[in-house]
């Protein structure tokens, strides 16, 4: 019930300006779902004032896991946190993917890969088929993750990469190769699960619908309680209106979201 | 937890609103309450002032609608809300049971609907007090509008007070010349209790976007940034007026509230603070209670305007 | 340092002031000018404001007069000043040497004294503008006693215009409801810029010693705290008046600048950075040219009003 | 010219809640003297906003000593700050003692000792004769600055000590330390130079009032510029008005404080 202090067992750079943090969350990783997020702060005192939302990238016993990105002063803060040192949190928050389909398509562009990778390794212990999709900008910053995630998943579910700079897998983009997969996979009720930038999302939303493939997205959002009480975190609705991204979300059905208005 | 420090503490003489403590959380950063069910006991804290409720549901601005600034916060939520119908069929009767004071905050666009919010939710029961936004500068009709001067607040209140036994709070904007004039004429015309600050109109700018940071352009500041202007304010009115002042703009911890406390306020609000900890309602009041107990103040009702002069 | 951005600004337009570049130190936190001069090069800055120059000089306020507060200070000096005599005499003389636009901040308790004021200032030579403060927290009398309905300020302002041929800046408060309305007053009554924001009116209390932390009570409220409250004004204002608006309020960097100029200030003031920082004023102008090279912007002019809808 | 970062070469827990940071500080280390003062500023952020005034401590060669206690926040930020990083100061400011008189008496009080120590060894190094009365809450926390201080000055200068519990030198408040080495001393012109807080400043100012004794005091004041720009600093001037505490100060004759208004 409520935040907690977490004390920090490592915060790993894994290559440049990303960095992967582990956290002994005792009261948070047992509950955490994949897809569901976070809210992190990385100073003590009033700069920076807001808490921070990151997803979930693992959870493992009372090891709570993100992977995160230096783009501003709160994460340049959290990237200078050393172990030993306590954090603020509170979570696992909002909904996350319904894996509850049949060899689901996993697909995610750049730092997008915090959830899917969570998703990924939930589906693999449970022995569960599916496909990841993964597209970075290339390979340079991202070889630990890369490799590491290659040996994590080895033997449990197809992980096929693609880089804007050709440096791993397919050259291009990853909606790119989530046509190919889509088209060489069968049907299944599993549908296809992505995060990524808002274009990839708005793209692969696209695809899916053209595909008529069920597609679930996780968007962001300025965010400030994270528990649906601030209404700060507002996605444009399908219906007209607004959905929060903290607790109607972050996941959502790619048709409940009005991609016009976003 | 025994510090022997009496926390309890009454607003207001002829509709007295009794608290367990003094610290309620505010309007618009604690939801319906119940978002905060898992994160703290709601029975434990002062109270809690829902979010604005209009006659109709609004859907609220268009995003981005919240911006970090420093020490601050800016939101341009556009009042959004279920509207009176959602609340008073699913979110009152749940609210109900709750061992808190419920004070509801309401908006009109006009002096009509603020009297058929009152009338409605005085019938409905449950309500430990109604709290008139006469001061919300993100909407465009009524809100500030209504709220930057004497006259049409008096006439809100007024409309108010003739179809209600609740205790009524007015909640008063800092953008204004003369808060002590506005402040009096809701006294004058029967409210029980004024609830001040309201957020302060402020913008923010994405230089390399050339862009508003919000898609309403401008939105209220709140947070640490504006509680020297709080207090301020809070010193003038609780002089000015003989109704009771609660104090909000910036507290994040006891010592903020005693400061408040000891400005006039007879209790405070924890606004943006829930931001920075969900629990923050009951940590202010823990830390309000360790700070009398230090100052051998037995109890916190006594710091209430005792600022020596 | 060559990133060929052209930073020369001219403020105005009938009584120009043309300035190397948009970054001015700010009234009551750059001295004279002199206090600054083993910090940096006083040439090479846009300009600067004199501390608030009265007819007789003034002792200021009972200590302590300034303390800090969440990202932002509080301050009641209290226009402590050498004085007309000894100013015109001891500083101005070495003010006229320097290679910067020298702004006199002048403050009256009587549109006569702005007058006199402004005639002495005008018949000394040296000075480049003048910006009258209407809206100093403070002082009893005067200030922003004057500075918070546009009557008065018209009044100050058409007294000081019909003396004085030099370029009359008017500086506004913040604590008004209706800024636009105290502007349009300034520009009709023939002011050639605004200036705004002066500091917010707040106060800070020490809840230990159950005592205002400013022996003045409330005092005025800067940095960056106060930030989002000046985009907004400025935003405001440039839009409502034709004559340029120099904006100020919490500006640190040359970003915070960017964004004042893409709200519509012609040039910009920092104040409470200058105690960050000594160099802040040229540290400012540095990052604001970087900015501008970074951006393909070639003439920091080009910024002005430049946010888009 | 301006402000400078400087290196943290050392920032040593001498007792508890006492520190004392060494700097690399060659364009401020040379030109600095006893009872001037350094702006530092102990966070890169807003919070704490504002620069805070320390005494030097001493200077050798490019290195700046600063003494200081944890009070606040600032202090408790300054107190974590590693070996390595550099912080943002500038200085000297302000007028410091006149030390031109003969065998002067030099009182300090608590962190008074900060600027009266560098004022001792500033002595100490010319070979000239001093007195210098330090006065403590008691040894504990200050053993190894009282040690240090007096294995620097021994044969020297002539120190004696007091403390309110007894544990160091004298039992007694400094000011009667003071009283008994004015007693002892024949007349001279260096007068009494003290630092301390402010009741013992203003009673070190009546004792020499009292016997005719020429006094100068350091002061403190809160201060946001320190170069006399922002006239935050205010000192009730004996004559009516205020003195700038970081202009015409700190250090002031006793005689030009209106003690009354302080
Ligand atoms: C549900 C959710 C999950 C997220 N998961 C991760 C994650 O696993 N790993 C990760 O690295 N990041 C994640 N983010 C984004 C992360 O919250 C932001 O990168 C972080 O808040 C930036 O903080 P900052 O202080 O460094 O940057 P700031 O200085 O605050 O901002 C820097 C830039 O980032 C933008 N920004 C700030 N906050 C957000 C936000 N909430 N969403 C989008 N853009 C923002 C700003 O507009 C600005 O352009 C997630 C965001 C959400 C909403
Ligand atoms: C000229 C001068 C020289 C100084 N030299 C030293 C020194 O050598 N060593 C040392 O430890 N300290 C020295 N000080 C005091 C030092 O500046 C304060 O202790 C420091 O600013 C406190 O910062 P903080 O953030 O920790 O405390 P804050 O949280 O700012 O305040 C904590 C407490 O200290 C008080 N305080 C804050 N600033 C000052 C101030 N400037 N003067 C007096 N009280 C203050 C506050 O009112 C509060 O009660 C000196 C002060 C001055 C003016
Ligand atoms: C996101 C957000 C939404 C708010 N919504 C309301 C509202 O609906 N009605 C209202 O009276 N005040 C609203 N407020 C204002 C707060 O209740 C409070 O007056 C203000 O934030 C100052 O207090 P603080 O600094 O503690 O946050 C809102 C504030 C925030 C930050
Ligand atoms: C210590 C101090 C003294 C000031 N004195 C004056 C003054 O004499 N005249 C004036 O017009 N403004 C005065 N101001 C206001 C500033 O010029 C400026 O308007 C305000 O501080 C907001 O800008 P900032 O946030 O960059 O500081 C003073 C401000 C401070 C902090
Ligand atoms: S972040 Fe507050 S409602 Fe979603
Ligand atoms: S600290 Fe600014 S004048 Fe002394």
């Amino acid at each position: 019930m409520g935040a907690i202090w977490a004390e920090v067992k490592e915060n790993r750079k894994l290559g440049e300006g990303i960095y992967r943090l582990t956290l002994h969350a005792p009261a948070i990783a047992p509950k955490a779902r994949p897809g569901q997020f976070v809210m992190l702060r990385v100073a003590h005192g009033n700069d920076p004032l807001l808490a921070r939302p990151f997803s979930i990238h693992g959870a493992a016993g009372e090891e709570l896991l993100i992977l995160y990105k230096v783009v501003g002063r709160g994460t340049r803060i959290l990237s200078q946190v050393r172990t030993g040192k306590t954090l603020f949190l509170w979570g696992p928050l909002g909904r996350g993917f319904d894996l509850s389909g049949e060899r689901p398509v996993l697909v995610a562009g750049g730092m997008g890969i915090a959830p899917m990778a969570f998703a990924a390794r939930w589906l693999a212990a449970q022995g569960r088929p599916a496909a990841f999709c993964a597209g970075l900008p290339g390979l340079a910053g991202w070889e630990h993750l890369a490799r590491g995630l290659e040996e994590e998943l080895a033997g449990s579910l197809s992980l096929a990469w693609s880089s804007e700079d050709g440096s791993l897998g397919r050259r291009g983009l990853v909606t790119e190769l989530l046509s190919d997969t889509l088209a060489a996979a069968g049907a299944s009720s599993g549908g296809v699960l992505a995060c990524g930038p808002m274009p990839m999302l708005r793209a692969v939303a696209r695809v899916c619908a053209q595909r008529g493939v069920a597609c679930q997205v996780s968007l962001e959002a300025p965010m400030a309680c994270g528990l649906g009480a601030c209404l700060g975190c507002a996605i444009p609705a399908a219906g007209g209106g607004y959905l929060r991204a903290c607790q109607e979300g972050p996941v959502l059905a790619a048709a409940a979201v009005d991609w016009e208005r976003v | 937890m025994s510090k022997s420090v009496d926390m309890a503490v009454t607003v207001g003489a002829d509709r007295p609103v009794r608290l367990k403590n003094p610290v309620i959380a505010a309007s618009g950063t604690f939801g319906y309450g119940l978002e905060y069910a898992d994160q703290l006991d709601l029975g434990a804290i002062g109270g809690f002032v829902t979010k604005g409720v209009s006659l109709k549901p609004r859907d609220g601005n268009p995003p981005p609608r919240i911006c970090e600034t420093a020490a601050g916060m800016l939101n341009a939520i556009g009042l959004a809300n279920v509207g009176l119908e959602v609340f008073l069929g699913e979110k009152l009767p749940k609210l109900r049971k709750l061992d808190t004071a419920v004070v509801v905050n309401l908006y009109g666009e006009a002096v009509e609907e603020f009297a058929e919010l009152a009338r409605r939710l005085s019938e409905a029961g449950g309500v430990a007090a109604l709290e008139l936004n006469v001061s919300c500068p993100n909407v465009k009709a009524g809100g500030m509008a209504f709220g930057c001067a004497p006259g049409p607040v008096g006439e809100i209140t007024a409309a108010v007070r003739a179809v209600t036994d609740l205790p009524v709070w007015v909640k008063l904007t800092p953008n204004v010349t003369d808060p002590v004039g506005i402040a009096r004429a809701a006294a004058a015309a029967g409210a029980d209790a004024l609830c001040l600050i309201n957020t302060l109109l402020g913008m923010a700018i994405d230089a390399r976007r050339k862009r508003p940071r919000l898609a309403n352009l401008y939105g209220g500041l709140s947070g640490p940034a504006i509680k020297p202007v709080a207090l301020r304010m809070v010193h003038q009115v609780s002089r000015a007026v003989a109704i009771p002042v609660v104090g909000l703009g910036g507290i994040v911890t006891g010592e903020d509230a005693a400061e408040f406390l000891l400005a006039g306020a007879s209790a405070v609000q924890v606004g943006t603070a829930n931001f920075l900890d969900p629990a923050a309602c009951l940590r202010v009041a823990a830390e309000l209670e360790d700070f009398c107990a230090d100052q051998g103040v037995t109890a916190v009702a006594d710091l209430v305007g005792g600022l020596a002069a």
